[in-house]
């Protein structure tokens, strides 16, 4: 739910025509193949939720808090009460009914999350960032919909960017429980769901390990090192014995990403963002 | 039964020093106008609820009006932080701002509960969250039936709740439609009620995803077209999302957030026709 | 995802002995060729839920289908008793009914727990009632935040829900409108879904009013023009209100009824043509 | 909710041009002049609340528990769910939400409640009833929506026909507190309403005394002696000292009521009720 400005830095892929941010959208799209319900968060996850639907899933069912339920927009939505959320769906509810009934009430496969900081074992914090003694604590938007997205949702997909700004040691604060401090946690608390089972960053993607719950990379974007995946994570980052390769987005995939984004921004119809752009990456 | 009456006169009857309010809509009917109203009467020390304080809340915030907020998700939607928010709540500027922070389920229960007449709600939430440290309005409650321990959440029941609406009839029943959020349990929950809408029609005819709030659940009917701007109204204008971007470095800087309310609010048109 | 199927395919595969089903409507869309369907399958040893056991259940009771029933106000609206009811509690008649009674209010709410996935739902209801000495289905909670003592129901959660509406697309989303009831809330709570409706349309055109299930919710449409018949659908029928007044010397006689059921369901012609 | 066919028993009134129903009807349509909105159970207390909106109180709001708020039906409606409720209602609601925003969410002012069984304290049975230990209970409809229409309501009226059957000494089943064992029982039960404020009946209308709680006689019909209300009273009935009695009915609300009759019964439009019958009363 955190705007999370489409970028191109965190990457130092050669000469190739998509960026990273690209790959990272296409690649979670592509984690939506099998869902029938999503429920969506506004930013990266909405991005790859509309793109699951022009791509790998097109009966994909799109529910954003708002009250909407399967909405269809043919272009990116700003803000998740967009109207034409509500104009495309299936049936427009009341926003205690979307919580209660619909998500609540286990009829939501995949819940998308971001975060602002994600720890190992993909707990989320959305609230307050420790800015040092000296300091105030930082602002975060808050909540939203997460606590109850991550325990509702038949699993949980979380996309960010990926730093060690965002991939932290320790959580400043918990907003969302992820797996909690290992394996059993979320049993414990009686959370209907999975819980979190990928998190795709614009270096590769993060499992957790069935075992320890604790998140393992699994799979690096083309020339991107698992050095580099280490560097960029603030925890001594645990590595599967075998670490794929991201396919690289298709033309069909690329092609349909783009088309989403210029279509986007609605009000200043077909003008491009300001990243995301067609066109070799820049650095 | 609801009167219909200028902006002025209802927001000065309803909205007072001290009160608990809330302006809802999601994204959808947000009672921009009202808020602007209540920034050129100066009416402060208001406790504000609402599930997403957007950039309305960044107003009234920054304009120095508010001495807490009960929310779940304070941003400008696509777009970044709310800065006069972050402002208030890391710097104390203009003054320090109390929070009372949920989940977006906790915050619909709360007002469900509201509605219902009820002291609180039960969910299936907050579960292994930090959110419960931070709040005196999230506790649990024990199933009787299966012994499983729930959130519950504490009602909320404004003073006053101000929404917008696309129309009203003569007799001050209201119709919206399109998103409509959790603003009929807002309006249900609260002690006074006023609405803002596009225009007055001589028949309401029913809509498909209309809600029908009755004249005798409304205290008085404000006709204000664009009055949700920059936020819209399913059927009379769509969202100025150029607003929405162009907002972020207003805010950002605090003389130019100043110079706009100056300029955009307390001078404006609306001020002028009181 | 619903598939559109035969009724009598339908109710084979989703209504099962011992089941506990819901069939809701609330005297509007009243599933009653559903329920004639399950008599003429003979589908037995069932607990029927339903605010408003009226003539659908006196039938399925009187039928000697039904072991429990769960229900808030059991007549025949504007007529008087459910004699088939009446005769299976006092007498035992065809077989003894187990009863767990509620208030209106307590019902609608189990539904809501039970759509909601809660174990329980909160009221203040029931107050210096003896219905709470007559179920284990009523008890109570202290609300953490004031100390007052509420009402708490168990949830609903039927096996299965049965209910009629006006319309699905080919794709099996439904969509009902005019008197909703509680047909939302017992559909979502239930583990499967069977949904009469009186035809398939290309496009389900958004009505005022209109509830819309989505096809991943429901589990089978059956395709029944006048399938609420003598209850009504909204924009096809009306209430057979002579029917209902029609029943009562029927079901006043075992006799009576029992003909009535041979020769209206049983050898009707749904039972012919499956 | 009861279904109570209208009768012509009761009532030994001499020569005149109304039935004591009507006057029970009519009396009961009065005790709505000042309401805003009224909570309408069937048969009853929907020709009482019908026939005020057709005299005394033409704005009254009417809230059935099948979901319509404010219904303007132009005939009596034979079931709580007739179609016409809903086609001239301002909304249509869902069950729950009557139940908790507008009924628990103390929006009405009065409920218009019926009854089998009613004690001194105008407590109601509508559940079962004793008939004796060498048979079973007897089985009446259950509660509907009285217990929550009587405790969240501002005040409730009741009406019902007058008998010892119906007033009893002891109820066999509390279904629906009025005022429980005397005065405070309500507050003490955390009762936002005032309870029954009125019984009114086919002889007269019954009211609590302030200081007991205890339903007094203060109203008798014309031609109806306070001993005869005594007789039909299961219980030793308080008399008021001052017994005021009721206004006959007058020709417009004659006319409104039989209108109302005339065309009620939807599906059999036209068709007279078998009593309630314009005319002389037969008994």
């Amino acid at each position: 739910m955190t705007a999370t400005p489409a970028g191109t830095t965190g990457s130092t892929a050669g000469t190739r025509d998509f960026t990273s941010d690209e790959l990272m959208e296409v690649n979670a799209a592509r984690a939506l193949a099998d869902a029938t319900t999503c429920f969506v968060g506004i930013g990266l996850p909405s991005t790859a939720a509309n793109l699951a639907r022009a791509t790998v899933n097109p009966g994909l069912v799109l529910i954003y808090e708002s009250g909407t339920i399967g909405s269809k927009p043919t272009r990116l939505p700003l803000s998740i009460g967009d109207g034409e959320l509500a104009e495309t769906a299936d049936a427009v509810v009341p926003v205690p009914e979307v919580f209660n009934y619909w998500l609540q009430g286990g009829r939501i496969d995949v819940g998308f999350l971001g975060a602002a900081q994600v720890d190992r074992y993909a707990n989320i914090n959305t609230t307050v960032v420790d800015r040092g003694p000296d300091r105030p604590e930082g602002r975060l938007p808050g909540a939203g919909g997460a606590p109850e997205i991550a325990s509702n949702c038949g699993k949980v997909l979380m996309v960010l960017r990926h730093s060690t700004r965002n991939f932290v040691e320790r959580l400043d604060f918990v907003t969302t429980l992820g797996h909690g401090g290992g394996p059993g946690d979320r049993k414990k608390l009686g959370m209907p769901g999975a819980g979190p089972t990928a998190v795709i960053t614009d270096l590769g993607v993060l499992r957790p390990d069935p075992a320890t719950a604790e998140l393992v990379l699994t799979e690096v974007h083309p020339d991107v090192t698992v050095e580099r995946v280490r560097a960029a994570t603030g925890w001594e980052l645990t590595v599967a014995d075998t670490v794929g390769t991201t396919e690289p987005p298709t033309p069909r995939e690329l092609a349909a990403l783009r088309a989403l984004k210029a279509a986007g921004k609605p009000g200043t119809s077909g003008k491009p963002e300001t990243s995301g752009k067609p066109g070799k990456e820049t650095r | 039964m609801a009167d219909i009456r200028s902006l002025q006169d209802a927001v000065a009857d309803l909205v007072h020093d001290g009160d608990t309010v809330a302006m809802e809509g999601f994204t959808h009917l947000i009672p921009y106008a009202a808020a602007h109203e209540v920034i050129r009467q100066g009416i402060t020390d208001l406790t504000l609820v609402r599930m997403t304080p957007d950039v309305i809340y960044d107003q009234l915030i920054g304009a120095g009006l508010v001495r807490k907020l009960v929310f779940s998700w304070g941003g400008n939607p696509g777009v970044g932080s709310l800065h006069r928010f972050r402002d208030a709540v890391e710097n104390g500027w203009p003054r320090p701002l109390e929070l009372d922070e949920h989940s977006h389920a906790g915050m619909a229960n709360r007002y469900v509960a509201g509605a219902s007449k009820l002291p609180f709600a039960v969910l299936r939430g907050y579960r292994g969250s930090d959110i419960p440290t931070r709040t005196d309005t999230v506790s649990t409650v024990v199933c009787p039936f299966t012994g499983e321990e729930l959130a519950a959440v504490a009602a909320l029941n404004p003073d006053v709740t101000v929404i917008h609406a696309q129309q009203a009839d003569r007799a001050g029943n209201v119709q919206m439609w399109g998103l409509t959020g959790v603003q009929k349990e807002a309006a249900l929950a609260a002690d006074r009620v006023l609405v803002t809408v596009e225009e007055v029609v001589e028949e309401l005819r029913p809509r498909p995803g209309g809600i029908v709030l009755p004249t005798w659940v409304v205290d008085a009917v404000s006709v204000v077209p664009s009055g949700a701007h920059p936020s819209y109204a399913t059927g009379y204008s769509t969202r100025d999302n150029d607003f929405y971007q162009a907002w972020d470095p207003i805010a950002r800087d605090r003389e130019a957030f100043l110079t706009w309310i100056e300029e955009h609010v307390r001078d404006s048109e609306g001020a002028l026709t009181r």
